[in-house]
Parts: C-alpha cells; structure tokens; sequence
C-alpha cells in the first residue's frame, strides 16, 4: 500500500519517517517483531526493497513509524523523502515476537544499535497488555541511541555505551541489570550482539527470542534468499522469522 | 474485445504471462496480491526427486538493475510436494507448472514421472542449467550432446507438454535450441539466469558462499531478448521468453522478438502484483494499436 | 606511499587504470577532463587495415544501468592513424595502446604491423570479437580454433606487448582464454560487450540498425567479475578486467578477483573524469587498508 | 561543472530550468547552437546524460537557461530537480551556428516544437551583433508554444499551429511570411520538419543551417553513436554538430 511521509527526523546515521494511511485506507493489524518492505524510488543503485522493522504503530492516528539505518544508497534516499510523498510499502511481513503467558513475568527487551527499532512497538504492546517490559539498550556511543524517552513511556531502561558516553560502559551482556536475571528475553541487534545475548540466555536457561536481519529480496518467503540455518534446516527469515526463538537457531 | 489466448503446442493459456520459476513460491505467497484468473499460468519452484537443502547463507547480492542469486535448488522433494504442497494450489484458477531439476538423468526422469501423475499439471519446466555430476558439474544444458540426453530421457516418460529452459552460458543458444526441438522439446524457455559475480571489496571477500550466482533482473533484458531472437529463426516450437521483464512494454518486445509466452521472474520481488499488471498492460496496448489477437505479436518485429 | 605501478609481462602502467578502447576516442576529446599523467594509459579505438564507415545510425540504445552500441568500427585506417594521429597523441603522458581489428586474419597481420612500426606505441589490444568473414561472420573469439589462429598470426609479426580482447559470448572462457595463452598472448583483457538487443515496442522495430549490438556498462559487471574469475584460475599470463567498472571500488573488485589491471569504458560518457578517479581512489583503498603494493590485491579474494 | 537550479518553470510537455554558476565559478563562452550534456540523478532508468540544447545564456548573470522536453524519464526526473540543487554539466559542447557576413541578411530563425529552444539565444546573439533576426516558430497547439514574448524582445515572431490555435494553421513550410524569400535559414525541430525546411531552402537556394539531434552517449565525439550519414561520411552530431550546412547532409 502507498503510506504518506507525514513527518520526518534525521540524525547522524538514521532516520525517523512517520507514516500515514491514506484517507480511504486503513493499516492492517501488525504486530511487533514484523517489518514492512519499503520500495525506494530514486536510487539509481536500488533494485530490489529494503526490509524494514516496525518502530511504532499508532492505529488510532493511523501511523506507522520506520526508523532507517542509512547504511547505503537506497536507505539514504529513502531518508530523502519529500514530506507528503507517498511511499509504497508491503506490509506486515514475517512472524512477530510472542506474548507472555505469565502476567508477572520479568521480561528484558535487549537492543543493539538501530536493533533497538521492534522493541519500542514491542514495549508498547507489552505494556497494553499488562506486562512490565524494561529495555537494555546498548550503542557505541550516546549519540547512537535516539529517542530513549519514547522508551522510556512503557518501561525502565538501562544503557550501554561502548564509550562510557551514556549508561553502563561496555556491551548489553555485561550490563549489572542482568545480575538480576530475566524470565523473557526479547532481542534485536547486530549479529555479534545477538551472539553475547544468546549465549547469556543458554547459560542461564533463559527463554529468548531474537530478530535476525538476512539480507532478502522478496519478503515473502517465495525466493529463500535470506535462509538462516535453523535446526529444522534452512528456513526464510522473511517468513519463519524475523523472530526465531533460541533453541531453533545453531547458535 | 483483445484475444488474449495462447496456445503453446498443446498447452492452453489465457494469456501470455507465467510466474518464472522460483520468483513465485508456489503461488500461494503472492495470494494477497495476484488474482490468479488474470494470468496464463504460475511455474512453482523447481523440484527435484530428492529434498535439497540448498546452499549456505548468503544468497543473493543486489546488482545494478539486477540481483545475483545462490539457492542451490532448496526444496523438499517431488514426493513432498505431490503429497503435501499440490493439494493446496491443485484447484489454483490458472495453469499451474512445475519447473523440474536434477543432477543426473536418472533424477530428472524421476522426478518427471511424479510431476506426470498429478492430473492437474499440464506441463512441466525442464531446468537443464543444473551441474551434471556425472559430468565433472558442467551444465547439462551448455552443449547439445548434454541438453539432447536429458530432453530424450525426459520425453520418453512425460507425455504432457514439454518445456526446456535454457541457459544463456553458452556460445550459440540457437544450437542448443534446435537440439532440444530435435530432442522432442514442446517448447523452449529462455532465459535462465547468466552466471555472475559480486565481491565485497571492503572484507574481500565474495558476496554469495557459492562465489558465482545466477543473474537476473532488468539488467539481462538486452541479453534475453536477443536470445529470443537468435533461437525464433532456429526452431518451429513456440518459445517463452523471460529475462528482466518489468512492465507490459517489457513483455511485448519479447512477444515481437519471437515469444509466444513469456515469464515474469525478478519483478515479481519488486511488485508482487506485476504478473496481473503485465497481463492487462499487454491487452490495452493489442487494443490501442488495434490488434486482434496477442498472438499476432509474435515474431513481428519489422527489420527491413 | 603506495607503489601503484604494475607491470604486464614487459608492459609497465604508473598505474592499473586504463581506458577501454571505444569509449576515449584518441584521448584528446578527455584533455579537458583528465590529467593523462595519473593514469596507466589509454588504448584507441578500434582501428582496421582499411577505413570503416561503420553502421548506419541509429547505433546506440540505453538500456538498464547500460547501454548497446553498434558502432561497427568505424576508422580511418591504420595508414591514416599512423600519419594522422599518431604524431599528434604519441608524446602524450601515459601509455597509448591501439585496439586492432579485422575482418580476415591477413587483416589483422597488416594492421599489427603497422601500428608496430610505432615507436611509441608499447602494445596492442587485439580484438578477437569481430566477424570473421570467411567463417560465416562467425566471430574469432568464439571458438579456441579461432582465437589460436589469429593470434598466432599476429604474434608471428608482432614482437611488442600482445593483449588479445575476450569475447564474452561464450560458453567456457577460461578455454578460449587458454588458447589465446597457447598461442602467444601476453596478456588477455576481458569482456568485451555482451550481445544483446533493444526493440521499440510501438514502432515494433529493432532501436539499433543492425538489430542486435554489444551491451557495456554496469549492468554486464557481474559477469565480467565472473569471468575475470574464471580466467585468472585458467591462465598464467596477466588479466586487464572490464565490464561497467564506474568507481574505485568496482576496479578493485576486478582487481581482488584476478585482474592486474583494468579498463574502464562507458563510464567515460557518464563522468569523463573516472579514469583518474578511479586511479585516485585505488590508492586511497591501498593506504586505508595498509595495503604497499597494488600488485598485493590481484588475486586476493579470499574464499575459505 | 556543477550549476546550480535558481528557478524553473513548467508547463505540460516541456520545463525551464534557470541554472546559476557557483560563486567561485565562472560559465565559459557559449555560442548559439552549442549544447550540454546534463547528469541525471536520480532515475533509475537513466543511464547516460542526457544532451540539451541552450536556449539562453546571461553572462552578467552567470545564468543558463535549458528548455527541457519531457520525453522520459530522464527528462521527467530532471524537471523536478528541487531549486537550490546542483546540476551536472559539461558545456559547452559541439559547433554553433555560424553568424552571417551580411549586415543586411534577412534572417529566418525557423524552429518546430522543443527545437525553438536554441533559436532564442541565436536570436539574441544575432541582434546583440546588430543583425536584424526573425522567427518562425511551429507546434502542434498554441500551448506548446511557451515564452513567445522573450522571442519577440529579439524579433519579429511569426507562428503557425496545426489546430490553427495561434498564427496560421499549418506546417512553418506553408507560412505567408516564407513568400518573401529569407537570405539565410536557422532551424532546429523534429526531423519531418526539418526535412520540409531543408526541402524549400534547396528549391530556394537559401543558405540553410540546421541543428541535428541524433540520439547521443558521450557528447565528445568519442563513441560514434551519434552520427550522421554526411556527405563526407559518418560525422558526429555532438562533435562535426549539432549544426550542419544544409548542403554537408544527404538530405
């Protein structure tokens, strides 16, 4: 469907663009841990859709928020977007995190750089449905983590920098909010990150979903480009994922 | 009112569009975006007679105006798919083919034979771009003597409409052509994907875990097209084309460089909707030029 | 300090840049946009026995992240390349190479011969992708047979550096690339354009007036990449890669891949400056990443 | 050179785009019937540049003016080109038309469609030179016919139409004003209409330059795309042209 660019925000290395259905429209239910594939019209070097992770939903303003690591051609001319131009998005895609059944369970969001993106729409829906999310968000520096007072609404949070720039300094895993261990653990991040949480969830036999980021084409699970290799054999992280839970994965 | 139908030997399309092979999952993934009655056919991914894993993560790189891809034929088996995935997409409203790859004669011909006893599978895709083990892994389909064997194993056990798709890693894809015609081929289908490349010059290292991939997308077209043109005034049967089709406009210049039919492949990743948007872009351009029948596009490049 | 010099079997470059032939006319048309002394050298165009008129227009269709020519050497001969041209280009700072071309092989031995006599003209680029009009308009570069003759005529009179073009419409390369090693090549440069074809879909005409032509640009880099790929495993003699190289990091690409040097073509006509930025940003990857020598990167893709 | 878009004006099928050099930079000499080879950026079905005549040029302003056809992409991406953006361009390129020796030559500056671009500047060069020029100036309609009043600041302007919408109905070729024979003809348009001008010179015996546009890659001369089958052989529009002598061409 063609979304409407209603707003934007730029930093260094991402942005925010706020999206809206129009009139005669009306988003679908999505779910958090599901992403959307973006077509980008205007980079020369663009061919194929990006896929990227929902931040926010708001069904009531009918708004749908991406947050965009620009990283290439395609993410930065997306993060060009005129306000008020339509982009077209295919949307939702792929398998969201799960919900808890125990209403007291501790549950720690952990992200990593623009991995932090799915777990602020996570929180939100956690919250909404009575848990206590609290997030452990880690970055290289302060300025890499954006927006921690949205956050900040639905549950505790806990930083990392590598720098020492904002919270903890170190990695997610070293953090001492983990001394205290979780029940849930929901994660998002660059691969080594995902690693480190990983092997903290295994060791202390911790439930843990993560969100894998294969590179894809299609979105739809028809291509099996963006294949992890799961115990189960190859899956697409388009279509079984983007959120596997721990003891699917190799890892 | 544009006649749209197309008749390949035997085989009966509303119109000339197809889903290319392993760009459309079996049909059901692009549910929400295609209604199935507006094309001529889906050709579901290829299948061979036993469960294939693929190859390892990372498989696919973005090129310009195209992408390089690796799957390596991941798919469950022709018995699985017989047994689990034809129930569901048998009673589909549109043609439904099976693309069909091996590593030996012996496994295309099995793998046919299961094909032949679903009833409602008119016809299958020979994929003979496949590396012939017994061959030292050259391609079955990059000489006419390994393109002849396997088209003269296959047609003697599959009796319904015979499709050969070809590769364009070769010096003369007319001489291929003609050997799969001569080998009892119904049709011919090209192209496959060129074998290319990518390298990440930051890790040196390459892109895809197999190094070469299959390319496609739009970047292929000029290379599609003239292959189309090179094997119309090589063989009688009707030929589909495909290789970077992207609109109506695509479609019909394959159509007038001699395809009776053609395929959609990469753009399906771009626009799931493409197939259908191609299929009534193909009628409105018959009925604003005044063509009666698609059929008459065929072939009908004018090269005075 | 980076050495960016590299050294083809007796042919020393200031740097691996080179610009393909066809694509820089005789240089002067560039003086406006590139110092020639930061580059490793240009190589003409395409230059034949006799003049040439070449094709009739139309010549040129773009077409995605590319384009199709069908220039058809047109020259003035290599008589008048000699006494015209040559005096003019010859004292200019860098390496000039000339491509030579034929129609018969006795052709190609009386063009290589007179661009012999050259002083200042260290090598030819000989292109093996012309018709062969004795053999059916069959080009030379297609079969082994074919390469291995005339290039064993040539190097017969022609005692300078002899790099030989590589056709890329071929189904194994790396054996045509064997025989041009077999019969005396020093170095081999790859590829040439693909054969491909654009059409007008509402005038239903061919967009080249010779119906198919050679396809260049970024779009064919993913199968130049390939093949540079597969020859550098096949031969011992130098390779010069080409095909869409339109940055830096695309030339070390071709560079990680096999090449010890490279071309860059139709991204003349985008931005006439590349050449010397390419050269530019070799050097800079080189310091960034520590790396001495250029000469350390032919070759090092690494693929464990 | 990089310029940079001040302005720009749109109409259905065409768009003005008002370039300005960059303060530290300077616009070389341009004559009339020169061209630029502009960078398309932006358009991912735009490979190559896209060549445009000039169709004004103030020095004291460092201005550039380039009338634009909208024919595809290309062209389509560059007309929304935002104002303050840079544009891309090598200039300038190719022969001008030459200037008559005559003093009192009767000029007829005869253009079709887009081709009257280049002949507004010729204009103003002619009379800058204290020539006395006049235009002849065709299209389909009235309204393809944009900015007649700049024409006329350098000379008489006479016009025909196909639908008879402005000035007399018909083709430049069947104008009243072409009674009175001209010394020398300019023209530029689509190639019918060139060939029924080049038709009368030669009946007329009139001196008569035309500006070709044959579809282009480098614009330098280098890749012999551009040719035309000239008397003396295959020329290059971007180089031997745009503009020939009448009787250099096969026509």
């Amino acid at each position: 469907m063609d979304l409407r660019l209603i707003d934007k925000q730029l930093w260094s290395r991402s942005v925010l663009l706020k999206l809206r259905a129009q009139e005669e429209e009306c988003l679908p239910e999505i779910f958090p841990g599901q992403f959307v594939q973006v077509r980008v019209d205007g980079s020369p070097t663009t061919y194929l859709r990006r896929p990227i992770s929902v931040y926010y939903v708001d069904q009531a303003k009918q708004e749908l928020w991406l947050l965009v690591q620009m990283v290439g051609d395609g993410t930065r001319t997306l993060s060009e977007t005129a306000i008020g131009a339509l982009i077209n998005v295919m949307l939702p895609l792929g398998r969201p995190f799960s919900m808890p059944e125990n209403p007291a369970a501790k549950l720690m969001l952990i992200g990593g750089g623009v991995g932090i993106a799915p777990l602020l729409y996570l929180g939100k829906v956690l919250k909404d449905n009575g848990f206590q999310p609290q997030f452990l968000l880690g970055a290289r520096k302060a300025s890499d983590l954006t927006q921690l007072d949205l956050y900040e609404e639905f549950g505790e949070v806990y930083v990392t920098t590598e720098d020492g720039s904002l919270g903890e300094k170190g990695f997610v895993t070293q953090h001492s909010v983990l001394a205290n261990q979780p029940d849930m653990i929901y994660c998002c991040g660059p691969k080594p990150m995902m690693m480190a949480v990983a092997r903290y969830a295994k060791e202390h036999d911790v439930f843990c979903e993560l969100s894998l980021e294969n590179t894809m084409a299609c979105g739809l699970g028809a291509c099996l480009c963006c294949v992890e290799d799961t115990k189960e054999g190859h899956q697409c992280v388009c279509q079984e994922g983007p959120v596997f839970n721990l003891n699917q994965l190799k890892w | 009112m544009v006649d749209t139908r197309v008749n390949l030997k035997g085989l009966s399309l509303r119109n000339p569009v197809l889903t290319a092979s392993g760009t459309f999952g079996y049909g059901e993934e692009f549910a929400d975006f295609v209604d199935f009655s507006k094309i001529g056919g889906i050709i579901v991914k290829g299948t061979t007679i036993h469960h294939r894993e693929g190859n390892p993560y990372p498989r696919m790189a973005e090129t310009p105006s195209g992408m390089l891809n690796a799957v390596g034929l991941q798919n469950k088996g022709a018995a699985y798919f017989a047994e689990k995935i034809y129930p569901r997409i048998a009673d589909m409203d549109t043609n439904v083919l099976v693309n069909v790859s091996g590593s030996t004669i012996e496994d295309y011909v099995a793998c046919a034979e299961i094909i032949q006893s679903l009833d409602k599978i008119p016809a299958i895709e020979l994929n003979v771009s496949c590396p012939n083990v017994k061959q030292g892994g050259m391609a079955f389909g990059v000489t006419t003597d390994g393109i002849s064997k396997v088209v003269e194993a296959v047609r003697k056990v599959y009796h319904k409409h015979l499709m050969v798709k070809l590769s364009p890693n070769v010096t003369s894809i007319a001489d291929i052509a003609k050997a799969a015609e001569a080998s009892g081929a119904d049709s011919v289908s090209l192209i496959n994907t060129l074998m290319g490349m990518a390298i990440d010059a930051e890790k040196r290292r390459p892109k895809l875990s197999t190094v070469t991939g299959g390319l496609s997308g739009a970047c292929v077209k000029p290379v599609a097209l003239r292959m189309v043109w090179q094997v119309s005034k090589a063989v009688q049967i009707p030929i589909i084309g495909l290789g970077g089709i992207s609109s109506a406009t695509d479609a019909i210049e394959f159509l007038l460089a001699g395809a009776s039919a053609i395929e959609i492949g990469t753009a399906n990743f771009i626009d799931p909707a493409i197939s259908q948007k191609v299929a009534a872009g193909i009628e409105a351009y018959c009925e604003r030029h005044g063509i009666a029948s698609v059929r008459e596009l065929t072939g009908a490049l004018i090269t005075d």
